[in-house]
C-alpha cells in the first residue's frame, strides 16, 4: 500500500464515534487504546493513507486534517 | 435487610406522577408535543394512557395538540393538553376559546426557567376570561391537584391549568396514588355525541351561543357577559392559599410553588433562631387568594415577595397586603445554564441571605 | 445551613444525601433511579433530583439522591431538591464539575472512576477511593455498566441499601428494550462490591 | 464497539504535526468559531460544515443571512460565523420571507430539523414554497425530536422506536411519515429540491452539490429550493455511534429515497 499522504488528528475534539473507521478506504485507521481526557478513544493512523480526505468528510467533530504528498515523493 | 417491607410508597417522577394522576381522575384523552421539562408527561402518557383505555397522540404542534383536546372534551371526554413557555403561549387563544365557549379541560404547564405568573394568570387569549390555575409545591401535593383540577373543570364548564415546573417534573420522590373524589358534579347536558341531527334539538358548542334558528341562544352579548359574572363567581369561591408562623410574624414571606417549598424550608430555620418571620403560599395562582394575604400580612413590616423572575405575583401582593409600603421584592431572574431550568437563586443558603439581609440589624432583639 | 444532618463521621444522618456527577452516557441517572428505588423498596423515604442540561449523551449529567428514614417513622423528607450540603460523592467524570462537587461536607466519602479522574486531585479532607470502574466494566465485557461498578463500590463504603434491593430495582427500571444488560448490570455491581469489599467471588 | 480486527496493518504513523511545507487539502472552517456540543455520531455538524464550505466557495460569506430553527443544531447559532436571525421553532421559512423580501439580494437560507419544519412548521414551509419564495431550506432530518430526547416526528419512517413510540412507530395508530421534500417538489414555485446524506463520504460529497446547486437556484432567482440532509442521531434511534450509518441506511433511505427530487429547469443543475 504506498503511503501519499496523512493526517493531523486531535484527539482532544474526539467523541469516540468510529465512523471514520468505517468510512476509510484504505482501512488504516484504528481506536486508540488510552483515553483522551474526557474519557474517549481516538482514531491512530497507520501506513498506507491515500489523502482521499474521506475521514474529515464523514467526522462530525473536526478532528482531522488532511495532507497529500507531492507526486514525486512516492 | 430482609425481603423489602411491602413499600408503602410508589417511588415515581413528577411528571409520570401527574400522569398517572391524570388517568386515575377519568382523563381518557390528551395530546401534547415534545417541550423540556414537560416532555416526561408526554412520554409517560404516551404508554399508560393507551393501556387505560385512552387515546395520547404525539401532535404536530401546540396548537393541534391545544385544540385536539377541546375537541375531544367538547364529546364529553375527560381531555387534557399541556406544555411550557412558548408552547403555553401558542395555546392561548384556545384556552380562551375553551373558556368562552364553555370546554372543560386541565392544560399542564411544566414550566421552565422563569415563573410565568402573568402567562398563567392574565393569559394571552380574547375575551373576559380567567384559568383556574393551581400551583403544588411538590409531588404529593400535584398529584391531588391533577385531580381536583379534573373537578374543577367539570364543575365550572372551564378550561383549568397545573402550573408546575422542573423540579416538581423532573424529581423522583415516594408517593401513594390514591384516587380522591370531590363529589357531585352536574351532568354533562351539553356534550356533542352525534345522535341529535335532525330532530330540532341538535347541539352546539360556540363561542357565539346564537343557538339554532329554531331555538336562538344568548348570542355574544348576553352569553359573554354571563361568562364574565361566572368567572367573576369562581373568583370568590375557589381561592385557596396556605401560610404559617403570621400570627406574631414582623416579616412575611411570600412566594409559590416548588419556590414556595424552600421558603418554608428556610423560615421554619429562622423561626428556630428566634426571627419573627412567617410566610404565606397561594395554592391558587387565579383566583388569587387576596383577602387571606391581608390576613396574614395584618402585622408584618415586612412584606417580601420570593418569585424566579422580573416581579410578576409582585403586583397581585400589592393589590391585597396590608401594608403596600411593607412590600419588598427579594427573588430574581435565574436560569440554568441549559437554558431548561432553574439557576441558582433557588437554594436555600441565598434565600435565607436575602431574607436576612431584609431584616433590621439586632434581629431577633 | 445543613439540611439537618450531622457530618459522616458520627453515625449516618438520617437524610444521607449523595451527589452523583459525571457525562451523559455513563448511567448516572439510571445509578440514581436505582439506589433511590431500592430505598423506597426498602420502606424509606427516598428523593432523586435529576440535573442535567439538553444534550444526553457527552453533555453534564449530575444527580442528587438521598436517602431517609423509614416511612414509618416520618412523615415526609425534609430536604430540598437543590441540597445544601452532600454526604457523599460519586464522580463518574469530571470533566463538569471537578473531581470535588460542590457543597460535599468535611469528612465525606468520595468514590472515584479513578479509569478517568484523577485521585491526587481530591485534596485531603475526604475519604477518598478510587475504583477504575470504565477498565472494570469494559473487561467484564459491559463497557456501558461503568455506573453500576461505581454503585457496587458505593454501597460496599456506605451500605445504605442491599446488593440485591439494587439487582431488583435495576432489573425492574430497565425498559424491555434493555432488560438485556440487567445481567451484565448485576455483574458489574458484584465487581464494584469487590473492588471495597476486598472479598473473593 | 470494534472488535481487534484480524487485518494486518502498517506501522502507526504519527499525527501529531501536521508535514512540514503541505497546505492541508482538508480542515476545519475558518467560519466555524467553537466547538458544538453535540452527541458522539451525531450527523448534523457534518451538515453544517458542507453548508458553510458551500456559502465560502460561492462567495456570499458577505451576503447571506441564515435563520435557524430549534433542536440540537441550535447550539451552531453561536458557533457558525454568518449573520444568523434564531427564530421561533417552525417558523424559519416565514421570517427567512421577510428576511428576503427586504434584503432580495442576500442569500437567505433556513436551518431546520424535521420537527422543527416537518411538525411544528409544515405550514410555513409549503406555503413559503407555493409562493416561490427566493430562499433554500436545510432540512436535517434525523427523524426524531433529538433536542428533547428522541421523540417521534413527522418523519419517523414507520418501526422506528422512539420515546413515544416505544413498540414501534404503528402506522395505524400513529399515522404515517410525511415526505415533506417530495410535498415541496410537486408545487409551483420551486427552483430545486434535492434530499442527500451524511451517512458516508461519498453521500457527504453528492448533498455538498446538492446546496451548491440550491443556493445556485436562488440567486437565479428560480423561487424556492430546499435540500434534505439525512443525518444520523445514535442516540434517539437507541443504537452506538458506528451503528448510525447502516440503520439510517437501512431504515430512512428506503423511505426517503435519495437524489435530485426536483432538478433545476432553466439553469443546469
Amino acid at each position: 500500500m504506498s503511503t501519499r499522504g496523512t493526517l493531523t488528528i486531535d484527539p482532544e475534539k474526539c467523541k469516540g464515534c468510529e465512523l471514520c473507521l468505517a468510512a476509510c478506504p484504505p482501512d488504516v485507521l484504528t481506536m486508540s487504546s488510552e483515553l483522551n481526557s474526557v474519557g474517549y478513544r481516538y482514531p491512530i493512523l497507520h501506513d498506507g493513507c491515500t489523502g482521499c480526505t474521506a475521514c474529515s468528510l464523514v467526522c462530525p467533530d473536526h478532528v482531522f486534517e488532511v495532507y497529500r504528498f507531492p507526486r514525486s515523493r512516492t | 435487610m430482609t425481603a423489602a417491607a411491602t413499600p408503602e410508597l410508589t417511588l415515581m417522577e413528577g411528571a409520570a406522577a401527574i400522569g398517572e394522576a391524570a388517568i386515575l381522575a377519568g382523563c381518557r384523552f390528551f395530546a401534547g408535543y415534545p417541550m423540556s421539562p414537560f416532555t416526561p408527561l408526554l412520554e409517560h402518557l404516551a404508554e399508560a394512557l393507551p393501556a387505560a383505555g385512552g387515546t395520547c397522540i404525539n401532535c404536530e404542534s401546540e396548537i393541534e395538540g391545544v385544540n385536539m383536546a377541546l375537541g375531544a372534551a367538547s364529546t364529553g371526554a375527560r381531555a387534557a393538553t399541556g406544555s411550557c413557555g412558548q408552547g403555553i403561549a401558542l395555546m392561548q387563544e384556545a384556552i380562551a376559546e375553551a373558556a368562552l365557549n364553555e370546554t372543560p379541560m386541565v392544560v399542564f404547564n411544566l414550566a421552565r426557567n422563569q415563573q410565568d405568573y402573568f402567562q398563567a394568570t392574565r393569559g394571552g387569549g380574547w375575551g373576559d376570561y380567567r384559568t383556574i390555575t393551581l400551583a403544588p409545591k411538590d409531588v404529593p401535593e400535584a398529584i391531588e391537584h391533577t385531580q381536583l383540577l379534573f373537578h374543577l373543570s367539570d364543575l365550572h364548564r372551564a378550561p383549568t391549568m397545573l402550573y408546575g415546573d422542573p423540579l416538581l417534573a423532573q424529581t423522583r420522590v415516594g408517593v401513594r396514588l390514591e384516587k380522591l373524589d370531590f363529589g357531585p358534579l352536574p351532568p354533562k347536558d351539553w356534550e356533542l355525541d352525534g345522535t341529535r341531527g335532525g330532530t330540532g334539538q341538535s347541539r352546539q358548542v360556540w363561542t357565539w351561543a346564537m343557538g339554532k334558528a329554531t331555538d336562538p341562544g344568548p348570542g355574544p352579548d348576553l352569553h359573554w357577559q354571563n361568562i364574565a359574572a361566572k368567572f367573576a363567581a369562581i373568583n370568590e369561591i375557589e381561592q385557596r392559599s396556605e401560610s404559617a408562623h403570621c400570627e406574631d410574624a414582623d416579616t412575611v414571606v411570600v412566594a409559590f410553588g416548588s419556590a414556595a417549598l424552600f421558603v418554608e424550608h428556610v423560615v421554619a430555620e429562622l423561626r428556630a433562631e428566634g426571627h419573627r418571620v412567617g410566610w404565606f403560599r397561594p395554592i391558587t395562582l387565579w383566583p388569587f387568594p387576596g383577602p387571606a394575604l391581608e390576613e396574614a400580612t395584618r402585622s408584618a413590616r415586612r412584606v417580601l415577595v420570593y418569585e424566579l423572575n422580573g416581579g410578576q405575583m409582585i403586583d397581585d401582593v400589592r393589590q391585597y397586603a396590608h401594608d403596600r409600603s411593607a412590600i419588598r421584592f427579594i427573588g430574581g431572574v435565574s436560569i440554568h445554564e441549559s437554558g431548561l431550568s432553574y439557576g441558582p437563586l433557588l437554594d436555600a443558603p441565598v434565600i435565607r441571605e436575602r431574607i436576612l439581609a431584609a431584616l433590621p440589624e439586632g434581629d431577633p432583639r | 445551613m445543613q439540611n439537618m444532618a450531622s457530618t459522616p463521621t458520627d453515625g449516618r444522618p438520617d437524610e444521607f444525601a449523595v451527589r452523583l456527577a459525571g457525562i451523559g452516557g455513563q448511567g448516572i441517572q439510571l445509578i440514581g433511579k436505582t439506589l433511590a428505588l431500592a430505598a423506597t423498596r426498602a420502606g424509606r423515604h427516598a428523593m432523586l433530583a435529576a440535573d442535567y442540561g439538553g444534550e444526553m449523551r457527552g453533555g453534564p449529567s449530575n444527580a442528587s439522591v438521598v436517602v431517609g428514614p423509614p416511612v414509618a417513622e416520618a412523615p415526609r423528607l425534609r430536604s430540598l431538591p437543590v441540597l445544601p450540603a452532600f454526604h457523599a460523592a460519586i464522580v463518574a467524570n469530571h470533566r463538569f464539575t471537578g473531581v470535588v462537587p460542590e457543597r460535599l461536607v468535611p469528612g465525606a466519602v468520595l468514590l472515584l472512576n479513578s479509569s478517568v479522574v484523577d485521585p491526587a486531585g481530591a485534596g485531603e479532607g475526604y475519604q477518598v477511593t478510587a475504583v477504575p470502574a470504565t477498565r472494570l466494566a469494559a473487561e467484564l465485557g459491559v463497557p456501558q455498566a461503568g455506573g453500576f461498578v461505581l454503585l457496587g463500590a458505593f454501597i460496599a463504603l456506605v451500605p445504605l441499601v442491599s446488593e440485591e434491593s439494587l439487582v431488583e430495582a435495576m432489573t425492574s427500571l430497565l425498559p424491555a428494550y434493555r432488560r438485556q444488560h440487567a445481567e451484565g448490570n448485576a455483574r458489574a455491581l458484584r465487581a464494584g462490591i469487590e473492588t471495597v469489599a476486598g472479598v473473593a467471588a | 464497539m470494534t472488535t481487534e480486527s484480524t487485518i494486518e496493518r502498517g506501522p502507526v504513523v504519527p499525527t501529531g504535526t501536521a508535514p512540514l511545507g503541505l497546505t492541508p487539502v482538508a480542515s476545519t472552517s475558518p467560519l466555524l468559531l467553537g466547538e458544538h456540543s453535540l452527541c458522539p455520531g451525531c450527523g448534523e455538524p457534518v451538515a453544517l460544515r458542507i453548508l458553510l464550505e458551500t456559502l465560502q466557495e460561492l462567495g456570499i460569506v458577505q451576503r447571506t443571512i441564515g435563520v435557524v430553527g430549534h433542536g440540537c443544531y441550535g447550539s451552531f447559532v453561536r458557533i457558525m460565523d454568518i449573520d444568523v436571525l434564531q427564530c421561533l421553532h417552525g417558523r424559519a421559512p416565514s421570517c427567512a420571507t421577510g428576511i428576503k423580501r427586504m434584503r432580495p439580494d442576500v442569500a437567505t437560507f433556513t436551518l431546520q430539523g424535521d420537527g422543527d419544519m416537518v411538525n411544528e412548521g409544515l405550514q410555513e414551509v409549503l406555503h413559503t414554497a407555493a409562493r416561490g419564495e427566493n430562499v433554500t431550506a436545510i432540512l436535517l432530518n434525523n427523524g426524531v425530536f433529538g433536542d428533547t430526547g428522541g421523540q417521534q416526528t413527522a418523519t419517523t419512517v414507520v418501526g422506528q422506536r422512539t420515546k413515544t413510540s416505544l413498540e414501534g412507530r404503528d402506522a395505524a395508530v400513529h399515522g404515517h411519515p410525511i415526505p415533506v421534500a417530495d410535498l415541496v417538489a410537486s408545487l409551483d414555485g420551486v427552483g430545486y429540491v434535492g434530499r442527500g446524506t451524511v451517512g458516508t463520504a461519498g453521500g457527504v460529497l453528492r448533498t455538498k452539490k446538492m446546496i451548491r446547486t440550491a443556493f445556485e437556484s436562488q440567486l437565479a432567482g428560480e423561487g424556492f429550493s430546499l435540500v434534505e440532509i439525512l443525518t444520523m442521531c445514535p442516540t434517539g434511534w437507541f443504537v452506538t455511534a458506528p451503528q448510525g450509518p447502516d440503520y439510517m441506511a437501512s431504515s430512512m433511505e428506503e423511505v426517503y429515497p435519495l437524489g435530485d427530487l426536483r432538478p433545476r429547469t432553466k439553469g443546469t443543475t
